[in-house]
């Protein structure tokens, strides 16, 4: 177990480089915010707009995953690097998760 | 420090403690070991009187309420309480070492793991002498359960959330491990099979024992907190635990028999002096045998009545699983051919495998035939196959494990003597107890039936069953004479025992030393051991970095406090539906206060461990037997 | 030397043979000896699973005896390594592929016979006139014991089922308290008994029961629901098409009165206790908390698995939780008008009386 | 590692929640975790789906009587906009602004309180203008399981955010709580995740019908 970390001091140019980085990157989370809150919207909207279930059910499903995509991608920052493993295990995870949630829709029976 | 002959020159409170708080990994897999075989043998014992019972038809040796409960609480331990044990007190021992890593990922959550797993069996085996153990069967199903009486029920659904906390956190240390610890050119492609077979079992353990969870929160809150789940009364539905259960309980089969699969796999490379046959395919089926665990559970509901669509679609998918499971047997068996077979008692335990797992694969895939299984379901054939499956498979493993590894962990062999008469005794045993309940099944005689009326055409088999069950014991009782015999003996072997040692734990003294590697390996290729060994390498290993200090661990006591409070806690939950005493409430109160405030000051305190300095490292020289 | 030979060889087939009649058991309870079209399904699908298993388990025998005799070490040599394969493609593909065949091969009937076992269509269709094609029979498990009414007859009965042959029968299977499962091995494959909601299925009864050693096929519960699941045998009485119309009509005049002066004693003593739980006609209807005795006295056995005797009958009702641990049956002395009293022997001999009196089989 | 390490914003590493051993661990661990999570969520809700609406005979309490969006609307802002400040907490902790982080942590805290609160005041309206019980019915009981469960996740995460706020309030940022900053913020993430199916499948849908 290697338990030494090797910290090297960047130069200026790496340190502004990083921080500019950083800060885009946090540009773009408010924007992911705010996006979150609009998908949000429209799907409290469309509730409570009263439009038929067939309708409504599917989009507010479809909004929800995409916000969950957006909080995985963004937020939990599963675009960086070294995210592979962690997410394909995520994934095992909701696979497992939608075979059961069919399940105990379809088959429970009564 | 890792040694038994210097752990003895300790005093016997200082050895105590050192078991209660250890972290390292070989110490842990001692621990699983040691209640794992305990639980094995209390599941024996129950066995046996199972088959006393059923020696005879009309036979009164014990009444039908004591029987559930033995019948019960057989299946729970072993499964829960002794075959998961002991596969983790392998996994431990040698998983670490296969990959090169000095430790698992995690080793404070790794002895939690354990002590979790303790205090539930622990709690689970008391209901014995508080009231009476369960008794609505391992599957507990809901209705059954919600209607049984007094707190058995109660002990198993509190009892197992506890051990199951446990395994779900040594899963995800082994998965941990595994993906971050290995040496440096240990690629997944060159990692052994049992480490492979860990991975996918533990991927499993971490999907699998959530729904076990709910499962058994929804049964406490129903039997002890008001709740609604499964009272049809109420619009509770009853299948639903069933699919719950068997969501987890189908993987649980493959988390027992994948890393059963994985010494096998070890066995025979050693004892055939060859390397594995098809490895990348033996992977991949592993891979596919995973996935496919969590797509079939509802082949155990066939007879529930979910309807011919559902029951297709599970027959054939159950049916599909035959095909990675026969993958892996050919290329066991391709692996033995050309090889140069060596008879020692581990190879007869995998010899003796296949043929056995064989007959318990193809009853199996009968099974898939939904329609046919409307007939084999909860009959005694149902009990023959899993059997087959269970004992064929993870038993024969855990006891050819055994042999191989004692050694490693212990530094003393096995008497190859009695070792070979224990496998004889015991397959012997094995193969008369269940070979004729397919029989018995198919002639009509349901499963969990605590007598019989005689002349159904069933007395004969059964006595024979029983008879077989005798043999098993005294396989048993063999394989506990041999233990104590050669420990006492005690006679020290060198760093590969078996001469054929093939992955990187047989590249290390026996027991190693308790930092596993003086020098983190260097892997070149599958069985690194091996490929050294055939290039001549005196040393065994190529090394990836110079000796220097090596980091480790502090013990703790921390995981047997936490896992302590959640035990006292568990009565208090069990005895809050009473109403009749004031004391429980407090008791879980006071229970859930020393697990959290454990965790605190774990939390609170930095834990950082300590080093083990070059210069000691060097003064050691090559010297086995460590510390 | 040659006669011996033979004998032995006489004698092995003769063993060869008992093992296998003795290995297809009693013909009343096996599903080796189907008398069913249902249970003559799964019995072929069991051949036919079989057979192709046991080929797969000859292949793999050989390749594992020649495997283990050629290459031991003893024959190999003491110092030998050998060549360390890698594997092969071509095999992988042929251990991969045949399977896979055998599979598709099995898939096949599996998944017809599923969906054909599962085809209740024909269930309560009705005739021009309103009569009913079949047999309709709703069987509710209780702790213990069957409870068999047929709805569209207006008749119940319990502990024996009784059933026309060669006609499909339908059944709607519930369970009152905790899940049971409903299994007669040689008529077919089991359907479990869920506390919510019911379960469709039919069977086919090929042969009369009266054929058989008992004259009844014999039923069980195979899922656990307690401590006297082992003893949850019901008994099936398939007759043909006329007897079965004849014991339809007896049932739905049958009235429980007892005939002769033991048994009318009985009778009063049945009234003042039993009444409460326990119908004695078979036109009752369905809910009741005790098994229908209307057929007590055609019964095979007592309480589902004791020999049908006066002696057991006794013991029986005196100490109901010996013989059926955990069964809702109530000591006599907790019975109405009781008030801790057991039953006498006398009023035991009246209580038997009168209940093998109670049988609709005579007036067929 | 040495803990008394100091760092500056220059040395301070890009990632430092994995820059150690124990931090790649943790992190791949903890994200293991949230998978076998999302299976346990899984079951509570697919349990949920299957028991909604379900009671004794003649149960008259369902789902689209029970709830109200508005307080759902509001306590969906409140932790969505808690997961953001969350981020924001890392932003800084990644910055080496040990100050920021702690602000942001405990603004993060403050709003997840409150999201707290309002399912409490949530519940308890249920259970006494409706006589919605935990053991009213089937569906009581699916329903506060699954809320709860939510709930009791969220005030765990609070009673972490706030020891590790306490415990290292005046020792700063060093490799050894990085990766502990990193994991509590990973999980008040999935808190959200859980939350916005939540709000989705139960109060979306049950209002819908």
């Amino acid at each position: 177990m290697a338990h030494e970390v090797e910290t090297r001091k960047k130069t200026q140019a790496e340190f502004e480089y990083a921080k500019r980085k950083r800060e885009e990157e946090m540009r773009g989370q408010v924007a992911t915010f705010a996006l979150m809150i609009f998908l949000t919207l429209v799907a409290f909207t469309a509730v409570a707009a009263d439009f038929s279930a067939y309708y409504v059910v599917p989009t507010i499903l479809l909004l929800a995953a995409v916000q969950v995509g957006l909080q995985l991608y963004y937020f939990m920052h599963a675009k960086e690097k070294g995210h592979g493993t962690p997410i394909f295990f995520f994934y095992g995870g909701l696979l497992i998760a939608f075979t059961i949630l069919i399940t105990f829709v379809t088959i429970i029976w009564i | 420090m890792s040694s038994t002959a210097q752990a003895q020159k300790k005093g016997f409170g200082a050895t105590l403690w050192d078991y209660l708080t250890t972290v390292d990994h070989k110490k842990i897999a001692i621990l699983y070991l040691v209640s794992g075989g305990f639980f094995f043998v209390v599941g024996g014992i129950e066995a046996m009187l199972i088959r006393i019972q059923l020696a005879v038809p009309a036979n009164d040796f014990v009444s039908a309420g004591v029987y559930n409960q033995i019948m019960t609480m057989h299946g729970t331990t072993m499964i829960f309480l002794a075959a998961m044990p002991l596969l983790f007190a392998f996994m431990n021992a040698v998983v670490p070492l296969q990959i090169g890593a000095r430790d698992v990922a995690f080793p404070f959550l790794n002895s939690l793991g354990f002590w979790l797993f303790f205090f539930g069996g622990v709690f689970l085996n008391l209901s014995w002498f508080l009231g009476g153990a369960p008794d609505a069967g391992w599957t507990s199903y809901a209705s059954l359960a919600i209607a049984s009486g007094g707190h058995g029920v109660d002990f198993y659904a509190l009892g197992l959330q506890i051990s199951g906390a446990g395994t779900l956190i040594a899963g995800i240390n082994f998965l941990v491990t595994i993906i971050n610890m290995r040496a440096p050119g240990m690629t997944y492609m060159r990692m052994p099979m049992f480490t492979w077979t860990t991975f996918i079992a533990s991927a499993l353990i971490l999907f699998a024992f959530p729904p076990l969870t709910v499962g058994l929160f929804f049964l406490i809150l129903d039997r002890m907190f008001f709740a609604n789940f499964f009272a049809v009364e109420m619009g509770g539905n009853t299948i639903i635990w069933e699919h719950l259960f068997w969501i987890f309980g189908h993987p649980e089969v493959y988390i027992l028999v994948l890393p059963a699969f994985g010494i096998f796999s070890e066995i025979f490379a050693i004892f055939s002096r060859k390397r594995l046959f098809g490895y990348s395919a033996l992977v991949f089926a592993t891979i596919l045998i995973g996935f496919y665990g969590f797509m079939v559970w509802a082949h155990h509901m066939f007879t529930t009545g979910l309807g011919a669509t559902a029951n297709a679609i599970f027959a054939v998918a159950t049916m599909a699983i035959a095909v990675p499971t026969g993958v892996k047997i050919f290329n066991w068996l391709l692996t033995i051919w050309g090889g140069n077979i060596s008879f020692s008692t581990p190879m007869l335990y995998a010899l003796g495998f296949i043929p056995s797992f064989v007959a318990g694969g193809v009853t199996g895939v009968m099974q898939a035939v939904a329609p046919l299984d409307y007939q084999l379901h909860d009959s005694y054939f149902i009990v023959a196959h899993f059997h087959y499956v269970i004992v064929g498979g993870v038993v024969l493993a855990l006891l050819g494990g055994l042999h191989l590894y004692w050694p490693k962990m212990f530094g003393t062999m096995l008497s190859e003597k009695l070792g070979k008469i224990t496998f004889a005794l015991f397959f012997f045993g094995f193969h008369a107890t269940f070979f004729i309940q397919h029989f018995l099944g198919l002639l009509g005689m349901p499963r969990r039936v605590y007598t019989f009326v005689g002349d159904q055409g069933w007395d004969l088999y059964n006595l024979i069953s029983s008879v077989g069950a005798a043999f098993m014991a005294l396989g048993v009782i063999t394989l506990v004479i041999n233990i104590i015999m050669t420990s006492v003996k005690n006679e020290r072997v060198g760093n590969d025992p078996w001469e054929d040692g093939r992955t990187l734990e047989w590249a290390i003294p026996s027991p190693p030393p308790f930092y596993n590697f003086k020098q983190t390996p260097l892997v070149r290729g599958l069985d690194t051991y091996w490929i050294e060994k055939m290039e001549g390498n005196p040393e065994g290993m190529t090394y990836a970095e110079p000796i220097g200090d090596i980091h480790m661990p502090n013990n703790s006591i921390i995981p047997f406090i936490m896992s302590a409070g959640l035990f006292v806690a568990a009565f208090g939950a069990l005895y809050f539906i009473d109403g009749d005493k004031a004391w429980p409430l407090p008791v879980l109160a006071l229970g859930l206060l020393i697990t959290l405030g454990s965790m605190a000051a774990r939390s609170l305190k930095d834990d950082l461990g300590y080093h083990i300095h070059k210069e000691d490292l060097l003064k050691e020289g090559g010297q086995p037997g460590g510390h | 030397m040659m006669r011996g030979l033979k004998k032995w060889r006489l004698f092995g087939l003769a063993a060869a043979l008992m093992a296998f009649l003795a290995a297809c058991g009693e013909e009343q309870i096996s599903t080796l000896q189907p008398a069913g079209q249902v249970a003559e399904d799964q019995f072929d699908l069991l051949l036919l699973s079989t057979g192709v298993m046991v080929f797969v388990i000859i292949v793999v025998s050989i390749i594992y005896v020649l495997a283990i005799i050629k290459f031991r070490r003893k024959k190999v040599g003491e110092d030998v390594i050998p060549e360390q394969v890698e594997g092969s493609k071509r095999l992988e593909f042929i251990w991969t592929a045949i399977p896979i065949a055998i599979v598709l091969f099995l898939a096949v009937p599996t998944v017809a016979v599923t969906y054909q076992l599962a085809d209740v269509d024909d269930m309560g269709v009705v005739d021009a006139e309103g009569t009913p094609a079949s047999v309709t029979v709703d069987v509710t498990a209780k702790l213990y014991w069957w409870e068999f009414a047929y709805p569209d007859l207006g008749i119940v009965t319990a502990q024996e089922l009784v059933v026309p042959t060669d006609e499909p029968v339908y059944f709607n299977l519930t369970a009152a308290d905790v899940k049971h499962s409903f299994w007669v091995p040689s008529i077919g494959g089991k359907t479990d008994a869920n506390t919510d909601g019911v379960n469709t299925f039919y069977l086919t009864f090929d042969e009369e029961s009266a054929d058989l050693e008992d004259g009844v096929f014999y039923g069980k519960c195979a899922e656990l629901c307690g401590p006297s699941h082992a003893l949850m045998d019901f008994k099936v009485k398939a007759l043909d098409e006329a007897e079965f119309q004849a014991w339809v009509a007896a049932m739905q005049e049958s009235t429980g009165e007892a005939e002769g002066e033991l048994a009318q004693e009985g009778q009063e003593l049945f009234e003042q206790s039993c009444i409460a739980c326990h119908a004695t006609s078979g036109a009752g209807t369905t809910g009741g908390i005790a098994p229908n005795l209307a057929t007590f006295g055609d019964r095979n056995r007592i309480a589902g698995y004791l020999p049908h005797s006066e002696e057991n009958l006794k013991k029986w009702i005196s100490e109901p939780q010996e013989y059926k641990p955990g069964n809702l049956m109530p000591d006599p002395g907790s019975l109405p008008g009781r008030e801790g009293e057991a039953f006498s022997e006398e009023e035991l001999d009246a209580l038997a009386a009168y209940l093998f009196g109670l049988t609709v089989e005579d007036d067929m | 590692m040495d803990i008394n390490k100091q760092y500056s914003a220059q040395t301070w590493p890009d990632h430092p929640e994995t820059a150690t051993l124990e931090g790649k661990n943790k992190f791949v661990g903890f994200w293991l975790f949230l998978g076998g999570e999302t299976v346990l969520f899984a079951t509570l809700f697919a349990t949920y789906l299957a028991l909604k609406d379900k009671g004794p005979s003649g149960m008259e309490i369902t789902a689209s009587q029970l709830f109200e969006l508005p307080l759902v609307f509001i306590m969906t802002m409140l932790l969505l906009t808690s997961s953001l400040t969350s981020v924001y907490a890392m932003f800084h902790m990644r910055s080496y602004n040990f100050r920021a982080m702690q602000a942001w942590m405990a603004v993060t805290v403050l709003l997840g309180a409150a999201f707290l609160g309002f399912e409490i005041y949530e519940f308890n309206h249920y259970v006494h203008e409706f006589g919605f019980t935990y053991g009213h019915s089937a569906f009581s009981s699916a329903f506060y399981t699954l809320v709860g469960t939510h709930g009791l996740h969220v005030a765990i995460g609070l009673g972490w955010f706030i020891l590790l706020m306490i415990r290292n309030a005046k020792r700063g940022l060093n490799l050894y709580n990085a990766s502990k900053f990193y994991t509590i913020s990973l999980y008040w993430h999935f808190i959200d995740v859980v939350w916005v199916f939540i709000f989705t499948v139960v109060y979306l849908m049950g209002v819908v019908g």
